[in-house]
């Protein structure tokens, strides 16, 4: 028997859910960029998934929302690194549990 | 697409994404993240959307995964070792995970197989790209654009500074 | 008709006073160009009077009139404007000539003054309005310039403000006048509430003219009253008189002018410029108003003349004189003879200027010393001012033929003699005029005959720049005469609008004999009782006046002006002053009282109000805002600043939407 | 014949396939994916062990010395030897090293840089893996090497592994975009991300000898010569190997490692040079083309290989030639040089094609290159070589 549609969607649920688990527990904040990365692979995931088991009359809609969600990610991933380097020069951590105030 | 590529693909996905959520070492978390990812693409594959698998590996293990560690390495000085572990995060995560899964299967018209398809060509892609998502496509190039010179503002050495 | 000067005339005022205004802003170092500044200006208003003079010969009873609007009040417009006609452009001649001459002679006479440029520029200032005062066509327009020549006595009497007295003296002056101005103010009023005009001239609807005066019907005569009041303070008659011997405070130049020969004048002219008032409806020139007038002259003439009897100072003889003279104007005005009274106030103006400005020269040749009784045998020493001192003394006494001061009193006589209602009046201005003859007969033996005295041991002539004005004032004296003897009254037919006979018949005639008798007589008197005045008599020690030798009762009484001050000390500022202190009482205790209760009412008020804002607005808002931080707190609590708490939010809010679309599904 | 000879290693995999006929589908599959590697692994290193010596003797005479002529005849058994001297080196992981980074960096290495092998089309119906955007694989796959080096650079937890490292990726970055850029306009004008597709879009003939390869465009051509600078640095060759400079870091990420695995990092070198310069003769030189038709009878790998070959002498002999160049130096040319005529590139080829591929078409995009080439060279004065050097990317 071939995967159905279901088990993709665990699939990218448990990925999703590990990545929240990530974001959510790891004190590090590179962890919790990897942490959203992950979850928006899983939607990615997703979207490929849906578009793939759907009939395939319309567009390659989810194929094309897998793109941009990517290259958005990229520009996220990079300005959030950026600003973890930034912070970093200025509070010395990376501890999230540590930049708690607004004001430098 | 076969079963046992999935299921060998879903087992190191997983594992690599389990990994890059748990490990106690920065760099190898950083890694097994990229491990992660290239099994994505693969999924990728076997759903036949190789564009976006080979996007994806580009994106994140040429790029992403490169700037992380990068990132690791900058920020070498509280480098450590990340023992500190919210288990009330494990807690959330855990009941979201079992929500989502509830409420997959309690939606029965989610068990269908996946018809037979023409493969997805990379001329469509771009065709479709260069004529219904062509205003989308711009605002993203203008997005990444602003994303560079962002990152790079934020990054600049900036004069006189405190440290 | 309108020559540029009948409708410039404004120039006539403006540039004196423009003058002052420039040497007032100089420093006190420029005395030349200070004292350089005022003369021009004078002799440009001399020059422009010659030239009004002028164009008023063009014909007989010549008024031009220029009016114009002020301001707009309403739907009624207050007019003002200026007149020249016989009466103003001889006074303003006179002014201008002895103006001029006056101010030449105060350059001597203020030589030594630190506050030298002040004085040119008071100077000016009066002459300013002076001049003004006399073009003036409208009421309101002259009891302005009124006022100015009233600030200008007031600034210049009190000129050595050091000197206690002067400045006592300057406020007496000013007080004085301003009770008679009082009531001219409210003759103004009067008149203006009646007639609706205050312009004297308006082709025909003025208030000088049949309209007007049909207007003002009945009212003439208190109108007219109110308005002399005015005359009375300004030139001294009898209830007002006591502030102008006092005036002498001032420097001579100042008395000369303003006390002697122009302002003082001023109420005359003012009198002559709105006699149609008082003339309104008179049966064979008699109406009440010119009755007060001639009644109050000749008493001002005749106690005037007896006080001047008494006095040791040189001025305030002088001083007296001036009352005394002005007092005989009043009559002859009030007897009908205007013309008369005019002539003789410029005759009076020209001999009481040079007299003033003799004694000036003696008292600056005496080294400041007023008292005639330290004089005495001068007649050497200053030759010149003797000379002009002996004409004007001539004239004021009304010797004939010669002096016009005799000419003039002659026709006042005259005048006098023929008023319907009673001869009383003459034979008392007869009276007035032997005393006159005598007070100045002991005035000159005092000052410039017998042995000398204390004061004239060094005294000197004065210099050219002193003397000048003095011969020219004496010629003007001598030559005016000729044109005011019966013979040919030519200045009498100028002013009456009449063409003038030459008659030598006219040239003599009873009255004439008369006078001329009670002149000599009084001359005569006057030698015999002072020949050894000053001087060691049988048993009279030299200091005693050989009168109050004789009667030293009368003497004091003389002396101390009647007691006139005294008795408006015990009367009058008794009264002011008791008003002042119980309006005081009423100020510091009634009326405080009420403010402070009105005050009271207010503080209970902002103290209410001030609960009011605490307690119920500032608490309701402390309530709000704290309400707000509280809130802000609570909820800032929630914002701790912790990215995965805020992602573990996020996570559960998806997790129960998901549950919810789940059992919706 | 010709035919023949130009099949006969398809001919063979199938052959060798032919037992499994009945057999499923996924087994065929899995079948000759094995058979292509293996086939790739046995030709490749013996070209590596071949171009290994070769290079040292091309050098030595070149630096007019011998070069290794001992072992077997001409030296040619020289790599054998190294081989086994490599095996048998005690393999030394330093004691604080992060043991797993280290162990598994060669490996991802050699791995990507064998992988991006298999999209190359090496003759008529010879390429091992055909994918829809194989051009794409090639870049996904070879962007890992970056990962791979990092690796390397931290795991040996060394300083000058980890400068080296840096430097490597620093400039590899720098270089891939450029690198990319140049392919676009080939992709735009062949429409395709297919390797198979660019080579037959490069057959035939102008006046019938005049090979339509893209090499002979202006855009081509430039587009060529930048690929292959970017090549040289993406392989980390001379005049780019900063990364490894001897004199400065002792051997940057490799510093470290000894025996077998220097010996895969130095395979997984060579087999990425191999690559890239397979991808440009794909690309730019004609693929397995024929230069004259003259010459069709020749079989297709073998032109092909005879391009490779002449690609690795031209890198050896600027090995030989040129000094090596600075880190600063290096990025500077990247980013301001290289970037903008890559993009004039894309335009170039975008004029090209649209003036109709004529004469006139190729006047005028040369005419875009040179104008924005001069226009370059006057923006970059040079007297910027005399500025003093800054090490941004080795801090």
């Amino acid at each position: 028997m071939t995967p159905t549609l279901q088990i993709f969607l665990v699939v990218s649920a448990t990925l999703f859910c590990i990545g929240l688990l990530a974001a959510l527990s790891r004190r590090h904040a590179i962890f919790i960029l990897i942490g959203i990365e992950m979850m928006l692979a899983a939607a990615n995931l997703n979207f490929i998934a849906f578009w793939r088991f759907s009939p395939q009359s319309q567009q390659p809609i989810g194929v094309m929302i897998a793109i941009f969600s990517i290259a958005i990610a990229a520009a996220e991933a990079a300005v959030g690194l950026a600003m973890v380097i930034a912070v970093y020069r200025h509070f010395r951590t990376t501890n999230v549990d540590q930049l708690d105030q607004l004001k430098g | 697409m076969s079963t046992a590529a999935f299921v060998v693909i879903a087992i190191l996905t997983l594992a690599a994404a389990v990994a890059a959520a748990t490990l106690q070492k920065l760099m190898h978390a950083a890694l097994s993240f990229a491990v992660a990812f290239v099994g994505v693409a693969a999924f990728f594959f076997l759903l036949g959307a190789e564009f976006v698998g080979l996007v994806l590996v580009f994106v994140y293990i040429g790029a992403v995964a490169v700037l992380i560690v990068f990132t690791i390495l900058l920020t070498r000085r509280d480098l450590g070792k990340d023992r500190s572990f919210n288990w009330s995060g494990v807690v959330v995560a855990i009941a979201v995970f079992g929500g989502l899964v509830w409420a997959i299967f309690k939606t029965q018209m989610l068990s269908v197989a996946a018809p037979q398809i023409q493969p997805l060509t990379v001329k469509r892609i771009g065709a479709v790209l260069m004529t219904d998502y062509v205003w989308p496509l711009q605002c993203v190039g203008l997005l990444l654009t602003a994303a560079l010179i962002g990152a790079l503002i934020l990054v600049m050495e900036e004069k006189n500074s405190k440290s | 008709m309108n020559s540029w000067i009948t409708t410039n005339l404004w120039l006539l005022p403006a540039i004196p006073l423009a003058a002052s205004l420039v040497i007032l802003s100089l420093s006190n170092a420029r005395r030349k160009s200070a004292a350089a500044l005022a003369v021009i200006g004078q002799v440009v208003a001399l020059a422009l009077s010659i030239f009004a003079f002028r164009s008023t010969l063009q014909t007989l009873g010549f008024r031009s009139v220029h009016n114009f609007t002020w301001f707009t009040f309403g739907e009624n417009a207050l007019r003002i404007g200026w007149v020249l006609d016989p009466l103003a452009s001889v006074m303003l001649a006179m002014i201008a000539l002895v103006g001029l001459c006056i101010f030449v002679f105060s350059i001597g006479y203020m030589a030594e003054d630190k506050n030298f440029t002040r004085f040119f520029a008071y100077l000016s200032f009066f002459s300013g309005a002076m001049l003004g005062l006399v073009i003036a066509n409208s009421l309101l327009l002259l009891f302005v310039f009124w006022e100015l020549v009233g600030l200008a006595s007031y600034l210049l009497i009190g000129f050595w403000i050091e000197r206690p007295s002067a400045a006592a003296a300057a406020k007496k002056a000013f007080i004085t006048t301003r009770i008679g101005d009082m009531g001219f103010f409210a003759g103004i009023l009067w008149l203006y509430g009646r007639s609706g005009t205050l312009l004297f001239y308006d082709h025909g609807n003025g208030c000088l003219e049949s309209a007007g005066l049909a207007l003002l019907g009945a009212s003439a005569t208190c109108v007219a009253l109110l308005i002399f009041c005015g005359a009375v303070g300004k030139s001294g008659q009898f209830p007002l008189h006591v502030w102008l011997p006092d005036a002498m405070e001032g420097p001579t130049p100042v008395s000369a002018l303003i006390h002697a020969a122009t302002m003082v004048a001023a109420g005359v002219f003012l009198v002559a410029r709105v006699y149609p008032l008082f003339s309104f409806s008179a049966i064979n020139g008699v109406t009440p108003s010119l009755t007060v007038v001639v009644w109050i002259g000749i008493t001002t003439a005749l106690m005037a003349a007896l006080i001047a009897l008494a006095q040791a100072d040189i001025k305030r003889t002088l001083a007296y004189s001036t009352v005394s003279q002005l007092g005989l104007m009043m009559v002859s005005l009030g007897v009908g003879g205007v013309a008369a009274g005019m002539m003789h106030l410029v005759a009076h103006g020209f001999f009481k200027a040079l007299l003033f400005l003799g004694a000036g020269s003696v008292i600056h040749g005496c080294h400041h010393e007023q008292d005639i009784r330290k004089m005495g045998g001068l007649r050497r020493l200053m030759p010149v001012t003797f000379l002009t001192y002996a004409i004007g003394m001539m004239a004021l006494t009304g010797v004939p033929f010669f002096f016009s001061g005799g000419w003039t009193k002659e026709e006042i006589l005259h005048a006098t003699a023929h008023w319907p209602p009673s001869q009383v009046p003459y034979f008392l201005l007869l009276a007035g005029v032997v005393l006159t003859a005598l007070y100045m007969t002991r005035q000159i033996i005092y000052v410039f005959f017998g042995n000398r005295r204390a004061a004239s041991q060094h005294a000197h002539e004065s210099p050219r720049v002193m003397t000048t004005p003095l011969i020219v004032l004496a010629m003007c004296t001598i030559v005016f005469s000729v044109v005011l003897t019966p013979a040919w009254p030519w200045l009498h037919g100028y002013l009456m609008g009449e063409t003038p006979i030459f008659n030598m018949a006219r040239l003599i005639q009873p009255t004439l004999f008369v006078s001329l008798l009670l002149v000599s007589v009084g001359i005569a008197l006057g030698i015999w009782v002072y020949r050894k005045a000053g001087a060691q008599d049988r048993h009279r020690p030299a200091e005693t006046d050989p009168l109050e030798y004789a009667q030293p009762e009368l003497f004091r009484f003389l002396e101390n002006k009647m007691w006139i001050d005294e008795l408006y000390d015990r009367t009058v500022i008794a009264f002011a002053a008791f008003c002042a202190r119980l309006s005081d009482w009423m100020d510091r205790y009634f009326w405080e009282g009420l403010v402070r209760a009105v005050a009271g009412l207010g503080q209970l008020f902002a103290v209410f109000t001030t609960n009011v804002d605490e307690r119920g607005i500032n608490a309701g808002v402390d309530e709000t805002t704290s309400g707000t931080r509280g809130l802000g707190r609570l909820i800032s609590s929630a914002h701790s600043g912790q990215i995965q708490t805020y992602l573990g939010v996020i996570a559960i809010g998806m997790l129960a939407l998901l549950l919810l679309y789940a059992w919706l599904a | 014949m010709s035919d023949f000879v130009d099949q006969i290693f398809v001919e063979a995999k199938q052959r060798l396939l032919s037992p499994l006929a009945h057999s499923p589908n996924w087994v065929v599959q899995i079948a000759s994916s094995l058979v292509n590697i293996l086939a790739l692994l046995a030709a490749f290193l013996t070209l590596f062990a071949l171009i290994s010596v070769l290079e040292r003797k091309i050098l030595g005479r070149m630096q007019n010395r011998y070069g290794p002529n001992r072992v077997g005849p001409f030296g040619l058994f020289q790599p054998v030897a190294d081989g086994i001297k490599m095996l048998i080196k005690e393999d030394v992981v330093p004691a604080r090293a992060d043991k797993i980074v280290h162990f598994l960096a060669p490996i991802l290495i050699a791995a990507t840089a064998i992988l991006a092998l298999g999209v190359i089309p090496y003759g008529r119906n010879m390429t091992p893996f055909t994918i829809d955007g194989g051009i794409l694989f090639f870049f996904a796959v070879g962007s890992t090497t970056e990962l791979a080096v990092f690796m390397a650079g931290w795991g040996s937890n060394n300083k000058f592994s980890m400068l080296g490292a840096m430097r490597a990726i620093a400039q590899m970055f720098s270089y891939e975009i450029p690198l990319i850029i140049t392919v676009l306009p080939v992709v735009m004008i062949v429409g395709s991300l297919t390797p198979d597709a660019i080579v037959a879009a490069q057959s035939g003939y102008w006046l019938g000898m005049m090979p339509h390869w893209f090499v002979t465009t202006p855009w081509g051509a430039v587009g060529f010569i930048l690929f292959f600078i970017s090549g040289l640095v993406e392989s980390n060759r001379t005049p780019f190997d900063v990364p490894e400079g001897e004199s400065e870091i002792v051997a940057g990420h490799m510093t470290e490692y000894s025996g077998f695995k220097y010996a895969t990092f130095f395979m997984a070198e060579y087999i990425g040079m191999f690559a890239i310069s397979g991808l440009g003769i794909t690309l730019f030189l004609g693929g397995w083309q024929t230069p004259l038709r003259a010459l069709e009878f020749i079989p297709s790998y073998v032109w092909f290989f005879t391009k490779l070959s002449i690609l690795l002498f031209v890198y050896i002999w600027i090995r030989g030639t040129l000094p090596r160049t600075r880190i600063d130096q290096i990025m500077n040319f990247a980013w301001k040089f290289m970037l903008p005529m890559a993009f004039t590139c894309i335009l170039a080829a975008a004029v090209w094609q649209y003036a109709g591929r004529g004469l006139a078409a190729w006047l005028w995009s040369l005419g875009v290159i040179a104008a924005v080439y001069i226009g370059l060279s006057i923006l970059l004065d040079t007297r910027r070589k005399f500025a003093p050097r800054t090490y941004r990317f080795a801090e």
